[in-house]
């Protein structure tokens, strides 16, 4: 097993005969990921680095049995890229595109779940699951299989920490980043239960950040839920009060969302938190024995 | 993005929410000139993005024109917590039956936008927060159907509003959210929300905030940003697709990433240092990006040294390198430089930059050690 | 049993100060209906026939624990009692108004989907379970306590075959007028449902009309679902096309939704459909024995 | 409620849907002086609320300001499926280059709004629908979000359009849907929807419809609404309440009730009789609305006998019968009546018109059949 990516994926690149698209569509297919097919509207009949290209999602399911889609179109037609995924009964959709307004997410967030699909982002680096294929932007390369499952908000930070584990001999079950916009498809949470559902999952690493309440939300769960051993790493400690730090969902605003509070609430639950992202794979060590 | 209140309140008025009216002045004369045409008495606001004006004096109330004048001539020009004031509100004096406080903004844990209302009209709503928690009214909007109006009539009666008031308030609460949607609002608030002399409900102040993604469906949104309410470096570093923030501290900061970013200041303060900003260059450092970046930096005459702090991912570290090589070659930078290089062919990277005299490590606690001690060298 | 309204129904009803509410619902405590609160906003702390009102259903549900509604607020306010009324967790909405635009019952038909409650209506004359309550408007002495089961479009065809039914000595299990609107919260197929699985039920009779395809859908599940004996009218054999006989859902458009068609898939079904409302009660004694 | 083809086009227009330049005569000279204005070919079309205009005559194209004169003084006046054309639409000729069906319309079965279209442009849709449904394209709006503009591409690739003409059609089929619902529309349809000599999308003719129950918040539609094009008596009734269709028959009806009022039509028809009218006089049937009725029923000469055929409910039926008695002082009624009384306190009722010379029967069936024979008597 591992969770998200794996041998049953079947992936549909909405926008792929853009720049993005297509360059990580090559990307995607070298780390082995089973990529069957492409939209983009008025494009039908070509084909992207082997993979062939329709008009519409409907088409694309139809022709093609794709399961899962990775979105790389601009940010004002994103909104109707994931409606489109998931009306044509796409369970996975992977939304990479930064920049999406978030009141528009509101009844998209709402409508996915409805459909009992599972969005991942916007703004967010994909899923990775070492070995078994990728799906967005990450760096194939650093990663390696293992046990440690990888949960993040920050595309940078979750490539800083993998790379880390890899070298410190702990290869990863499967790496999700899960967005640093107000409103994301699946939280801390999602993610926390079903590694702590996956056999092949051991241990879990968590990178949080300022803004919002989702890694409070994730604490409570952990400390009911969770039995794997966890660390982790909430990042913005110098974060002023009202500032977006880069990410739109990383703003301390009203006194919520300071990193102060959301590393007392992970250690109350048990995780151990590192000050210094280096220290994560020795914290992990120490709970667990890859 | 954010607007000072005359705007906010010319925008609710758009859709139909009754403000109090009142024009804008940015000289004593043209203060004064106002107040003489409302008449009587009048307040004299400070246009400025930030809070807390009434404390700071920014606010004054005053029975005639030349008392405006007065007031206009005091305020105008003033600091509040850095912001300059250009700019006062003329607005007429209302007598004030009953005042509440009425919002639309996103209730994150929800994932639903909220109208949050409070009966403690005319205090800061963080504040009625902490003090009197139970005094606030909110309910979520259906994600799919907006605000009902049995929704806002609910929000009006757990205010304990007289049922004559009820349906006033709801009208303009279901307003308030339309506005909130339809300008793609991230705040929109009405602080105090009264009933006035003639016993109908008037917004005495307002404020709205704007989502920066959605701003490109309202150019006329974006014509009411006030350049001079903005930091000019943040702007420039937004025009090139750069993310930047100022601090207060000496250590100059580049990374690529938001979340690396945040974690790269952090490490500096973990070292003793004090980060002079937060900088994501972006995906895909370059020479040009890397130029701007060390501009955006140097331009802070607080900054003793530069920590650059990347981490090779589909954008290699050979070609990074080879853009802060570049980019020296385009600014001169006076103040150590530290580089944190790491991920994809960061030993390339590291011997390229090697060969311009350039030492770069690979761990960025180290980074951050070794640029806070050369700030303090 | 009998379906819909029965001893453990809880009755709200919204709009009671308004004259229609406060005369229905005068009539529905002296049929026995166990109505427990009101709702008309600004007038809480009132009392009508004794019964207790509120401003909001939130409030009068906290207070009484209704679980069930009735609306007769006008037609411009309706949609709005509907979203009220199941977003506080009524699970019966009966909305007797007529005149409620189409457009907006298509959003409100699908929540009340997505919430799991049950509309009935609009513009209908509401549910009796003769001998236990009724909800709505329907003349409440023409009824019988027995074991058919009858579903209708129309209001007064309803009351005319129910009291052809209870003259001829066949009580009824529960009567339930669906509405004349070309958008009602519960179809034919709906109630047919529950009547097949209502043991107090043992046969059914159900009134039709030109418009729409509701008819037919029925048609479809009774030959494969009900087993139980069913006689049935269809209304409208004159009616030209492209004019609305009275009801907003009753015209026939397109060559479709004629009362030919409907009377020949139910005849296919196995209903005995009737030509003359007046011989329903033979037709029906023909099939089964109360 | 129907509109002109005229202003169905006005209303797309102010939604931003390009439609073909057009004015509307009511004289050959007007018809002629908008002709000489737009020059060249135009398209002189029978304003009627019916369709099959082009069959019956009354759409001509002509080449010039004469012609248009010409075909106008035989258009206007025309009476096309018993409408008397008062009008006509004076449009610009249009090069076709290509032409499709496109409308929203309620989706019945699905509860959902639908956007419907036919690569078969320029017939009609009940025709397409018949010789070569598999032609017909449709796709249910989301009931919340309403109709993504992938719905919109995906009816457009399906209709076999030129990749080049996708977003053009999906960007008014969007605007389609748009109009439909902030209208309140119950059908909004475009035949054909062309691509024009300039190789744009073009409304050529448009038809719309709107839900009466909306109208309340629509008073600018209500304006549109053409006298001459709707039934007097009809439009009486509507404004005192009472539903009313006129048919072809001679049994005058009146009925409480829309159900009730139907199978009573049928009944009249099984006993060989014919239908004079469909009269549903509502629920509480008193003297005013039995007068009314009274009225509404007598104003077609055909009429040869009268059915009143009421179900006690709630209303009782001895107050319908005082009702019945009330109302035969006010109005002069010359042909035989025919009373059918049953429900709550029928035998009251009955022995009240008894009294006053009414004989009232307990059985549908039975007044059907003397109702029917006493007209033909």
């Amino acid at each position: 097993m591992s969770i998200l990516v794996n041998e049953n994926t079947r992936l549909l690149v909405q926008g792929i005969t853009g720049r993005e698209g297509s360059f990580h569509t090559q990307q995607m297919l070298e780390y082995g990921t089973n990529v069957v097919a492409g939209v983009t509207p008025g494009k039908a009949g070509q084909e992207v680095h082997g993979v062939p290209v329709f008009n519409t999602v409907q088409e694309a399911v139809a022709a093609t049995g794709a399961n899962a889609s990775v979105i790389y179109v601009p940010a004002k037609f994103s909104i109707d890229a994931i409606y489109e995924a998931v009306d044509n009964g796409i369970e996975l959709v992977v939304c990479i595109t930064e920049g999406v307004p978030v009141n528009d997410m509101v009844a998209a967030y709402h409508h996915v779940k409805t459909k009992g699909a599972r969005l991942i982002g916007p703004n967010c680096p994909g899923v990775t699951t070492p070995g078994k294929g990728k799906i967005g932007i990450m760096p194939g390369f650093i990663h390696a299989p293992g046990k440690v499952g990888v949960v993040s908000r920050s595309g940078t930070l979750t490539y800083e920490v993998v790379d880390a584990l890899t070298k410190a001999g702990l290869g990863q079950s499967t790496v999700v980043g899960i967005g640093g916009d107000p409103i994301i498809g699946t939280s801390f949470l999602d993610v926390l239960e079903l590694f702590q559902n996956d056999p092949e999952t051991e241990a879990i690493v968590m990178i949080g950040e300022i803004g919002g309440d989702d890694e409070e939300v994730a604490a409570r769960f952990i400390k009911e839920h969770v039995t794997k051993p966890m660390a982790g790493f909430i990042a913005g400690r110098t974060a002023p009060p009202g500032k977006r730090m880069g990410h739109a969902g990383a703003i301390i605003s009203g006194g919520s969302g300071t990193a102060a509070g959301k590393i007392a609430a992970l250690e109350a639950a048990g995780v151990a938190v590192a000050d210094r992202m280096s220290e994560i794979p020795d914290l992990l060590k120490a709970k667990f024995t890859a | 993005m954010n607007i000072h209140e005359y705007q906010a309140a010319e925008i609710l008025a758009k859709h139909g929410i009754p403000v109090n009216p009142g024009r804008v002045a940015s000289t004593p004369e043209e203060a004064r000139d106002i107040a003489a045409e409302f008449g009587g008495v009048v307040v004299v606001k400070a246009q400025v993005h930030t809070g807390g004006r009434g404390k700071a004096g920014g606010v004054k109330v005053v029975k005639n024109a030349d008392e405006a004048y007065e007031a206009a001539s005091n305020i105008l020009g003033m600091d509040i917590k850095g912001h300059t004031v250009n700019k006062v509100l003329i607005a007429k004096g209302a007598e004030i039956q009953k005042e509440v406080y009425v919002s639309a903004v996103m209730n994150r844990p929800a994932r639903k936008i909220m109208i949050m209302a409070s009966a403690e009209g005319g205090v800061e709503i963080e504040k009625v927060a902490e003090e009197n928690p139970d005094a606030i009214v909110t309910r979520d909007a259906d994600p799919f159907a907006g605000l009902h109006p049995y929704q806002a009539k609910e929000v009006a009666f757990d205010l304990k509003l007289e049922p004559s008031m009820v349906n006033g308030f709801a009208a303009i609460a279901e307003k308030l959210y339309n506005v909130f949607m339809e300008e793609d609002a991230t705040l929109v608030e009405i602080n105090p929300f009264i009933i006035n002399g003639e016993g109908t409900w008037q917004a005495l102040d307002s404020k709205m905030s704007f989502d920066d993604n959605a701003l490109y469906r309202h150019p006329e949104t974006e014509k009411l940003r006030d350049l001079a309410e903005e930091n000019e470096t943040e702007l420039e570093a937004k025009a090139s697709g750069i993310s930047f923030v100022k601090l207060d501290g000496t250590i100059g900061c580049i990374v690529n990433g938001a979340g690396l970013s945040m974690a790269t200041l952090d490490a500096v303060q973990l070292a003793g240092g004090e980060p002079a900003n937060f900088l994501d260059v972006g995906g895909g450092a370059n020479e040009e990006q890397v130029t701007t970046a060390f501009n955006l930096v140097l331009a802070d005459p607080n900054v003793k040294a530069i920590l650059i702090n990347i981490f090779g991912g589909i954008t290699r570290g050979d070609v990074v390198a080879r853009g802060i090589v570049a980019a020296l070659n385009n600014v001169d930078v006076k103040v150590p430089l530290v580089v944190r290089l790491s991920g994809t062919n960061a030993e390339e990277g590291k011997a390229l930059l090697s060969e311009h005299g350039i030492t770069a490590g690979d761990s960025m606690d180290e980074a951050a050690a070794q640029v806070v001690a050369a700030a303090q060298a």
